[in-house]
């Protein structure tokens, strides 16, 4: 298949990731030149289209070391060395696939539910899509910036005009809380432009800025703030609920699906390698911890007590958003790639949730929990993939949400394992808040005349749950495909977190540096210096380099990996893991698991396959 | 002696504002801002002794420019007189919030 | 807290090829016991689909959603009949042609069949690998035989429901997450089959979903499970900490290397293991969920909540017996739990009316049995214990199954609304059930602990065991162990009295069905008896294939026909011996010095039996005299400790009250207070509070021309002083 | 060629585009006079005046193609800074006219006079964006000014005009009273208007600053108040609302523009050493503005009024450059200006349309439904609105983003935080005209529209500012290199080095 793609007239490489941004965009105008009846037809075999175009990603990305692949830039604005960058990597190809997958499934899905203004309606979807596609392909911040905020007009006016009785309200607030976080994301933006001295926007120019531990305190707060209402961590959250039970079903799906994963994306993708100092900070990571837990279990025990049950899922985001949360500040591998899980999952699942009120809603023009029940009784089909969704929204075992929360509870562990305790108790509230909702709609008596008439799956819906559904259940069981995509760019984030506490000075440094957030001389490169981190982690290298070199199996070896163990119930990060860590995976160069041997540091790959 | 000529240049302008801020009839306001030219004026005379004639220069610019406000300024007066039927300016408020 | 030095001790990994290979044993298709439910499930699943649709669409169209119109039922409940318990017949015998295989190898170690790398990032692998060794072997064997059995029963019992294709899918996704469970070769697949049975009960508890209170009693053992769970998950993670894996063998391998006998973190993982099993298998305090889930269908109540997913704890506690092993008092805390729990649910069942009831509190106390002998360090007791119950309890539960189903149909015939499954409705049905009431007095024998039938060996083993370890030298927990023990008695005689009252309340003494449905009492159909007799024989002869040593010369089949001393103690040998050294190591020898005396096993054996015979006996002519009223003519509800029984000692009112309600209430003020007034109320202020200064400031605009000469005058004023002064 | 007015000629040509456009300007009045009449005529005369202010552009061109001056010392400059800032004001001209073609005809003003008066208005501003000399600063300002008091009251049938005039009148007067004794003071102090002596006396340290200082004080004032800077800005609101919708988009463009110009020029270029003193005045100003003008902006139920506090508002972000004084918010300063009279004279034609050419449906309310009624006009009101926002994708965008990277290179970042905060309010406000555009059901329907011509010019006006808004949000370097480019030399030529704020 990566032959075949390669191998066409214009190899896939070449166009893929621009025929995702503008596809959507021809698609749009095409929408608007056509009539209005034919609209919805136009759009979706556009979106479908350009599903079928992304699908070659799968193949075409090679994860290599971890860094972007298909990488294309050309220049747009000069004068400020803006440039139109995209790439692609083990982080972004995911949410690459999971909009151009959701799209069509929304479209298709709101096929009668949008029964107004369809040409506008589509034009807004098409244009949504190219704003989030241009999100987490941009590799350029500026480029990035202008996606980020592109994707809030469509939404605005899909909620506002498709929506519910408080339809403006809920636009407004959508709106405006962004707005306020991602505008003083930019003033940092503009920070780190001064700052780097390099006259670009590029992510690598951005990588190489050198900050004092001031400065990334307050970068981060900038930028933290503004992915953090995306996201929404507690307490940024009310816009959630409100947006998300007046939007129309599409603008539900696409908003649960994609726009929240911008904020967690954005976690991952630039406040981890921009300011790995601050996120190692002991008050940052507690801090983030928290409100990773809050959300998790308060949003929990809000969701359990909605009588409007799109309220109740929407809530159940934010608790989602939670793992993700506390997973990427575990910052460790597992927490990272379970974090990114969390977003998948949360993507198909969620998604798929709001699919299943919207049909609801459809039927019954009603989303009160209390005027259902036992549709299960006239609706099997219906019932079966809504619990089927129910349970995988909740991570039940060999459905996408447990490898996500497993990861992430998992990798939290290991750094934070009171936060990853409390953080379990997520498991039972999510069954204390799904299951009765369930019951309640899908179970109980059909004492609801109404519910009665209530009609299964129509072909079409089953079109749009069935590749839902089949997603959950492949996550579920065989999700490897999905983690070794991601891991050697989990791990270049992770490589940069580690090597500022290198960096730092060692152990020692690194965790005075921590301590005093006001050193000011000590700016510290935090960008991949080959001889400064060789000497760093070198000698930590040694002990696990030594058992390497006596020819331990691979398992002691992954042994060596865990002796982080001594601290692990503290609620502060153990010291010593990341050096540790650096050394068990420099040293991990046997075949078996070879392929983490990209992963590090690019000056200790040298050292390292020598030892190997 | 320059500066007793920009004191009673300042006096002047300050006559002239404390009268804007406190007559309510249009015409004198108006009044009170050629005051305040007026003093300028007088500035600019009592300065060019020291930096040259140019100043005695401006001074009839600055007559010629009150010379064509007052033209404009007393027709837009007229303008509203005949809507309002007075030139209290505290009668002219649709305008406002 | 104290946490084992890291010492990367260059242990082996047991799933080496060439260990495999010595073994000279390879399994059988093993793949295929996992693969022949899913795809009974699968096809099952399709067939209730299509059913339901039609019966939706009938529904719909106001028509009769009776699938069973004409004289045959439609296609899609006639194939079940055959995918349900086919699959399971073909996996059974699957699972025998292993076991075969299996006996006719010396295997030491586990064979591990990995299939694919399941979980793998950067430091964690899990993979999707089935583990066979003696201990899966044998849950294999149980699960599949003993499921096939209630599969088949179940297609009499079932044959009229709507749901009949549902209800096989649902059974076969449960013995496909069964078997995962039990072979999963690490935590992470073993949580798998975990929650995965734990889904199935759920939906099997909910079967009649369109009643409220049978879908709330499967919510309610979802939920229960899940706070389990939450343990299961803690105790991985500190597993994963400790030993970067979840395999089984790396994790027993290395346990002594990696964590220091009785510390803190294999006591903290031990414990939160049985908080995980005291979720799933219902012991206290997580037990409550269990007597609820006699709303399902009562062969899932056989097969699920008493013979095989309830007692997926106790495996796990076996399986981790090296762990358990190397912390007393967690050891000392698991069966304390289970002893006490023995003790609550046997005093609970003494006043329960609803026979399912009574089994399920019965079961309750029987898996209380089987914690308190792993916990002990007897694990292949609980184990043998967990294999008797299986048998004797399916066949109760069966036999009772049974019983309602024909006063189900009786009391349907004569019109009444009586509860069928309320004993006090019952009565005298020996005559129209024979078989079953045969079948039902075995059971309640060998659960009763006579000898020479299965429970007796089983249960005495325990309680034997929890005497000899009392008197281990070292034994810190001494003491306590010997309160365990005559708790333990007590509680076997509660046992014998409660199944005594339940036999004579159901099939004694006169009938009170009333005169109408009297007539239509009848036997089960013969799909439903066979699984009766098969299990009954199982129930009778079960027990022999471990008998104490002391004992073989008591058990006729074992002069020569039936060589098998102490088998299952030998079978599971490699499994538990490394716990049992470590135990020994810990603890000292257990005590020999049997607790009569010196009169040894054989008499304690005797007395037992003997007791538990009295007790049987004396029950039986106390209650027989008595006379039961049907329910509806019963007075009111008894008080004092006969109430507090019969309301399971109030624990649901606790926790309602102490926990769910406060729960609710807390989340009702997390959202009103919190979220819509304070968190909301501060967004929405801060957007009203900009308009209002908007307003505020617009008020200066007053449409004055003086007012705005004089804020321009205010201004130059402020800007010169400004400029002059600063 | 090079300009070293050896000849009085040189004069002539380095004013060139003012000359010209005087010249025709009076042309335009005569004609007006002389043929009034038929209402075409009306239109004739708009045409023709656009035909003016076309050809002082071409003049326009012709300097900025290569026309250099010799020395920094005449009293006008040739400067790419002010061709700039000229081509800005033509354009806000010609396209205020083009707006009002319609709006003249139908409410029966007179064209000659109307047209001759924006084209005096546009002379004084040119004249303030290219004077280097503060007399002549404030005689452009005074021929600007006295020409826009005549436009407020243009139309006399209405009561409101006529109290806008005299309230604009009045208050301007007062306000050029402060400004000029101002020009006395800094006169009196560095012994020369001339900005380039000013900054030379500065430098070299011969000021009088017990003058200096209350002169600049004042000076500031008098800008500030040409510049709508809170707290001098309470006219704006009422003479927005009440002049002619027309005349309206021509103050918030081309007066504001040409007041920024020499705020700037007079400021940067000739205080510019006194940057240290002048800048923290200017910082406060700038952040009150940008704060009470989008907050009182909130509760504005006129969008023309609302549309007036917003151009407060922007005032106050334009202050953010004249307060970073560096190159880059110099170019921000140009780039945004032409960004803004494009995208605030396409909203207040959309007003004009709207209003059918008339002052009515001027309310919120009136917009209600409007993008389902007239979608074209609904997605270009959206697009301006957008942009008046600053939001990515739109000129409005890159311009406020180039504004911040001045403030940024500054080191402004409170008042850059102030700017964005501010902006997410002035969010709301936009947006609630979009909300009510396009997510309230409209009332009753628009009548047909009048006057065709003029509303089919507006609407090509419309179209092509959208366009050129979408074009400069989404490639934006042409122009950006432009305005980049037109800073090139302004202070050095006047040899003065950037101040350190």
């Amino acid at each position: 298949m990566t032959d075949f793609l390669a191998s066409l007239p214009l190899p896939y490489q070449d166009w893929a990731l621009h025929a995702l941004i503008w596809l959507p965009l021809a698609g749009l105008l095409h929408v608007v030149a056509a009539p209005a009846e034919r609209a919805r037809h136009i759009a979706f075999r556009w979106s479908a289209a350009v599903f079928v175009a992304s699908l070659g990603l799968w193949w075409a990305f090679d994860p290599g070391p971890g860094g972007f692949a298909l990488e294309s830039s050309a220049s747009w604005i000069d004068s400020w060395g803006v440039r139109y960058a995209l790439g692609v990597d083990g982080i972004s190809i995911f949410m690459v696939l999971l909009t151009t997958l959701t799209t069509p499934i929304a479209i298709l899905g709101a096929w009668n539910y949008i029964d107004k203004r369809r040409k506008a309606f589509y034009s807004l979807m098409l244009l949504l899509q190219t704003g989030v596609t241009g999100v987490f392909l941009a590799t350029d911040i500026f480029l990035f910036y202008v996606f980020f905020e592109l994707t809030l007009i469509p939404m605005y006016f899909i909620v506002g005009i498709w929506g519910g009785e408080r339809r403006i309200y809920a636009a407004v607030k959508f709106f405006l809380y962004t707005a306020v976080g991602s505008l003083l994301m930019l003033v940092a933006i503009l920070y780190m432009y001064f700052a780097s001295g390099a006259e670009s926007f590029s992510y690598q120019a951005f990588l190489a800025t050198e900050l004092t531990m001031r400065e990334q305190l307050w970068l981060f707060a900038a930028f933290a703030l503004a992915f953090g209402i995306k996201v929404p961590v507690f307490p940024f959250h009310t816009w959630l609920p409100d947006a998300h039970v007046e939007a129309p079903t599409p603008g539900s799906v696409i908003l649960a699906s994609l726009l929240l994963k911008m904020g967690t994306y954005g976690f991952l993708r630039f406040l981890l390698p921009f300011f790995p100092g601050a996120v190692q900070h002991p008050t940052v990571v507690a801090i983030m911890l928290a409100l990773g837990l809050i959300g998790i279990v308060y949003a929990a025990w809000v969701a359990a007590v909605q009588p409007d049950a799109k309220k109740l899922v929407a809530y159940t985001s934010v608790a989602h958003m939670g793992f993700v949360v506390i997973g990427i500040f575990a910052l460790t591998v597992n927490g990272l790639q379970g974090g990114l899980m969390v977003m998948i999952s949360h993507g198909v699942s969620t998604g798929a949730l709001f699919l299943l009120l919207g049909m609801m809603y459809e039927r019954r023009h009603t989303r009160l929990i209390e005027d259902f029940g036992g549709i299960g009784r006239v609706a099997p089909l219906f019932a079966t993939v809504f619990v089927i969704t129910a349970l995988a929204s909740i991570g039940l075992p060999g459905t996408s949400g447990f490898i996500g929360e497993f990861l992430a509870l998992i990798g939290v562990f290991e750094t934070h394992a009171v936060v990853a305790v409390v953080a379990t108790t997520g498991v039972i509230f999510a069954a204390y808040y799904m299951l009765p909702m369930v019951q309640r709609i899908v179970f109980n008596p059909l004492d609801n005349p109404e519910n009665r008439a209530f009609p299964d799956l129509s072909r079409r819906e089953k079109v749009v749950l069935g590749p839902l559904v089949a997603l959950m259940i492949w996550i579920g069981v065989h999700p490897a495909p999905f983690l070794t995509r991601m891991e050697p760019s989990v791990g270049v984030v992770l490589e940069r977190v580690e090597a500022a506490r290198v960096g730092m000075g060692g152990r020692a440094g690194a965790m005075e540096a921590v301590a005093d957030p006001d050193v000011e001389g000590g700016r510290f490169r935090v960008d991949e210096a080959p001889e400064e981190e060789g000497a760093g982690s070198d000698e930590a290298a040694a002990p696990a380099r030594g058992l390497a070199a006596r020819g331990q199996t691979p398992s002691g070896i992954r042994a060596a990996m865990h002796p982080r163990w001594n601290a692990a119930l503290c609620v502060a990060p153990c010291p010593n893991s990341w050096a540790i860590r650096a050394a068990a995976r420099l040293a991990c160069t046997a075949p078996r698991r070879s392929r983490c041997a990209p992963g590090i540091v690019h000056g200790l790959r040298d050292a390292g396959t020598e030892e190997g | 002696m320059l500066s007793h000529a920009l004191m009673l240049s300042a006096a002047l302008f300050v006559i002239g504002t404390l009268g804007v801020v406190v007559r309510r009839n249009a015409i004198i306001i108006f009044l009170c801002i050629e005051l305040q030219l007026n003093a300028v004026n007088l500035a600019f005379v009592a300065l060019s002794r020291y930096t040259g004639i140019e100043g005695q220069l401006y001074v009839f610019f600055v007559m010629t420019v009150a010379a064509a406000e007052a033209a404009v300024g007393l027709a837009i007066i007229i303008a509203i007189f005949r809507h309002y039927k007075t030139v209290n300016v505290d009668q002219f408020n649709l305008l406002k919030w | 807290m104290e946490f084992a030095a890291f010492a990367p001790g260059p242990y082996t990994v047991v799933q080496d090829p060439a260990v495999q290979e010595a073994a000279g044993w390879e399994p059988f298709l093993p793949g295929l016991l996992l693969l022949l439910p899913l795809a009974g499930f699968i096809a099952n699943g399709w067939l209730a689909l299509r059913a339901a649709s039609r019966s939706a669409s009938a529904l719909r169209t106001g028509a009769d959603p009776d699938p069973f119109q004409g004289a045959t039922p439609p296609r899609t409940h006639r194939w079940p009949t055959w995918i349900g318990p086919g699959a399971l017949l073909l996996a059974f015998l699957v699972a025998m042609a292993n076991f075969v295989g299996m006996s006719g190898a010396d295997l030491h170690a586990p064979v591990v069949v990995p299939y694919w790398s399941w979980i793998a990032t950067g430091s964690l692998e899990i993979s999707a690998a089935i583990q066979l060794d003696q201990l899966s072997m044998l849950m294999t064997l149980v699960v599949t035989g003993v499921g096939f059995l209630i599969h088949l029963f179940s297609v009499g019992y079932m044959r009229e429901d709507p749901g009949y294709p549902r209800y096989f899918a649902y059974l076969n996704l449960f013995v496909f997450f069964m078997l995962i469970l039990v072979l999963g070769a690490n935590y992470g697949m073993m949580f798998v089959g975990w929650e995965g049975v734990g889904l199935c009960s759920y939906l099997l508890i909910g079967f009649w979903f369109t009643d409220r209170e049978k879908a709330d009693a499967g919510k309610k053992a979802f939920i229960v499970n899940r706070i389990g769970d939450f343990g299961f998950l803690v105790a991985m993670f500190l597993l994963f900490g400790v030993f970067g894996t979840l395999d089984f063998q790396t994790i027993f391998a290395g346990a002594e290397q990696q964590m220091v006998a009785g510390g803190a973190t294999v006591t903290l993982v031990t414990l939160l293991l049985m908080l995980g099993a005291a979720g799933k298998s219902a012991q206290l305090p997580l037990h409550i969920w269990l007597p609820d889930a006699m709303a399902g269908p009562t062969p899932v109540s056989a097969l699920i909540h008493a013979a095989t997913m309830v007692t997926a704890g106790v495996y796990m506690v076996a399986r981790s017996s090296v762990l358990y092993a190397m912390a007393p008092a967690s050891q000392a805390v698991v069966a304390g739990i289970g002893v006490l729990t023995a003790l609550v649910a046997a005093t609970i069942a003494l006043r329960q009316h609803d026979i399912k009831k009574v089994l399920a509190y019965s079961t309750i106390s029987q898996l209380g049995f089987m914690f308190l002998g792993a916990g002990i360090g007897a694990f292949t007791a609980a184990i043998f214990h967990l294999m008797t119950h299986a048998f004797f309890k399916a066949l109760l539960f069966l036999g009772a199954g049974a019983a309602i189903h024909s006063m189900h149909h009786a009391l349907h015939r004569a019109g009444s609304h009586a509860d069928p499954q309320d004993m006090r409705n019952m009565g005298g049905l020996k005559t129209p059930m024979r078989t079953a009431w045969i079948a039902m007095w075995i059971a309640t024998l060998a659960i009763a602990g006579i000898w020479p039938l299965a429970g007796f060996f089983s249960k005495d083993e325990i309680i034997w065991y929890t005497a000899a370890w009392a008197g281990a030298p070292d034994n810190p927990f001494g003491g306590l162990y010997t309160v365990y023990w005559i708790v333990a008695i007590l509680t076997a005689m509660l046992t014998a009295f409660y199944m005594t009252r339940l036999m004579v309340m159901t099939f004694h003494g006169r009938s009170r069905v009333g005169a109408q449905a009297r007539a239509h009492l009848h036997e089960a159909p013969r799909v439903m008896t066979i699984p009766l007799i098969v299990l009954a024989v199982l129930s009778v002869f079960g027990g022999w294939i471990n008998v104490p040593a002391a004992l073989r010369e008591s058990v006729p089949g074992l002069y020569g026909v039936l060589p098998m001393s102490e088998w299952l103690h030998h079978w599971l040998e490699p499994v538990t011996h490394r716990a049992t050294e470590l135990q020994t190591a810990a603890l000292g020898d257990k005590a020999h010095a049997d607790p009569l005396a010196g009169l040894g096993e054989v008499a304690w054996a005797l007395m037992s039996t003997l007791a538990a015979a009295l007790v049987v006996v004396w029950a039986f002519r106390r209650l027989s005299a008595r006379r039961y009223a049907p329910a509806a003519e019963s007075g009111p509800p008894p008080g004092g400790l006969r109430g507090f029984l019969a309301n399971k000692w109030y624990f649901d009112e606790i926790y309602d009250r102490g926990i769910v309600r406060p729960l609710v209430a807390l989340s009702r003020w997390c959202w009103r207070a919190v979220d819509a007034a304070i968190i909301d109320g501060t967004v929405n202020l801060v957007g009203y509070a900009t308009r209002l200064a908007g307003f505020a400031a617009s008020l200066f605009q007053t449409g004055q021309a003086t007012t705005y000469a004089f804020a321009l005058t205010l201004g130059v004023l402020l800007i010169l002083g400004a400029a002059v002064l600063l | 060629m090079v300009l070293d007015y050896s000849s009085g000629f040189h004069y002539l040509l380095a004013l060139l585009p003012e000359v010209v456009l005087a010249c025709w300007g009076m042309l335009v009045l005569i004609l007006g006079v002389a043929r009034k009449g038929a209402e075409s005529r009306a239109q004739e005369i708009g045409w023709l005046s656009v035909a003016g202010l076309a050809l002082a552009a071409v003049a326009n061109g012709w300097l900025y193609s290569g026309v250099a001056e010799a020395g920094a010392g005449g009293m006008v400059a040739v400067d790419r800074f002010r061709l700039f800032a000229n081509w800005v004001l033509l354009l806000a001209a010609g396209l205020s006219i083009i707006v009002s073609l319609g709006y003249v005809t139908r409410q029966k003003l007179q064209a000659g006079e109307y047209h001759a008066l924006i084209l005096f208005a546009t002379v004084g501003t040119m004249f303030m964006a290219s004077a280097r000399d503060l007399m002549v600063i404030f005689l452009g300002l005074e021929l600007m000014s006295i020409a826009v008091y005549a436009l407020v009251g243009f139309n006399r049938r209405d009561r409101r005009s006529a109290e806008a005039g005299l309230k604009y009148f009045l208050l301007g007067a007062f306000a050029t009273g402060f400004l000029l004794f101002g020009i006395a003071l800094v006169y009196g102090a560095a012994g020369s208007v001339n900005i380039q002596s000013i900054a030379e006396a500065i430098r070299a340290g011969t000021v009088a600053n017990a003058l200096m200082a209350p002169g600049v004080a004042l000076l500031a004032t008098g800008f500030a108040f040409k510049v709508a800077a809170v707290p001098f800005h309470m006219w704006t609101p009422d003479v927005y609302e009440g002049a002619p919708t027309p005349v309206t988009a021509f103050m918030a463009t081309a007066v504001k523009a040409a007041a920024f110009a020499a705020f700037l020029r007079v400021f940067v270029v000739g205080l510019g050493d006194l940057h240290g003193q002048w800048w923290a005045i200017l910082w406060w100003l700038a952040a009150i503005t940008m704060v009470a003008g989008n907050v009182v902006a909130l509760v504005q139920a006129n969008v023309k009024r609302m549309l007036a506090y917003s151009s407060i508002a922007h005032g106050g972000y334009l202050l953010v450059a004249v307060v970073a004084a560096n190159d880059a918010a110099i170019a921000a300063l140009l780039f945004y200006l032409l960004v803004y009279t494009v995208m605030t004279i396409g909203a207040f034609a959309v007003v004009v349309t709207v209003g059918n050419q008339t002052e009515r449906n001027n309310r919120i309310d009136d917009f209600a439904g409007l993008g389902w009624r007239r979608p074209i006009l609904g997605i270009l009101m959206t697009i301006f609105l957008l942009a008046l926002a600053g939001f990515p994708g739109t000129a409005g965008f890159i311009a406020k983003y180039q504004l911040l990277l001045g403030a940024a290179e500054a080191e402004l970042w409170v008042l850059a935080v102030v700017l964005v905060l501010t902006t997410v309010v002035s969010y709301w406000y936009y947006l609630r005209v979009a909300w009510f555009m396009w997510m309230k059901e409209g009332g009753a329907e628009l009548q047909a529209s009048g006057s065709g011509g003029g509303s089919l010019a507006t609407h090509i006006v419309l179209v092509a500012g959208a366009g050129l808004i979408l074009l400069a949000g989404v490639f934006p370097d042409a122009v950006l290199d432009l305005a980049l480019g037109s800073v090139e030399g302004l202070r050095q030529l006047a040899g003065v080095s950037a101040p350190a704020p």
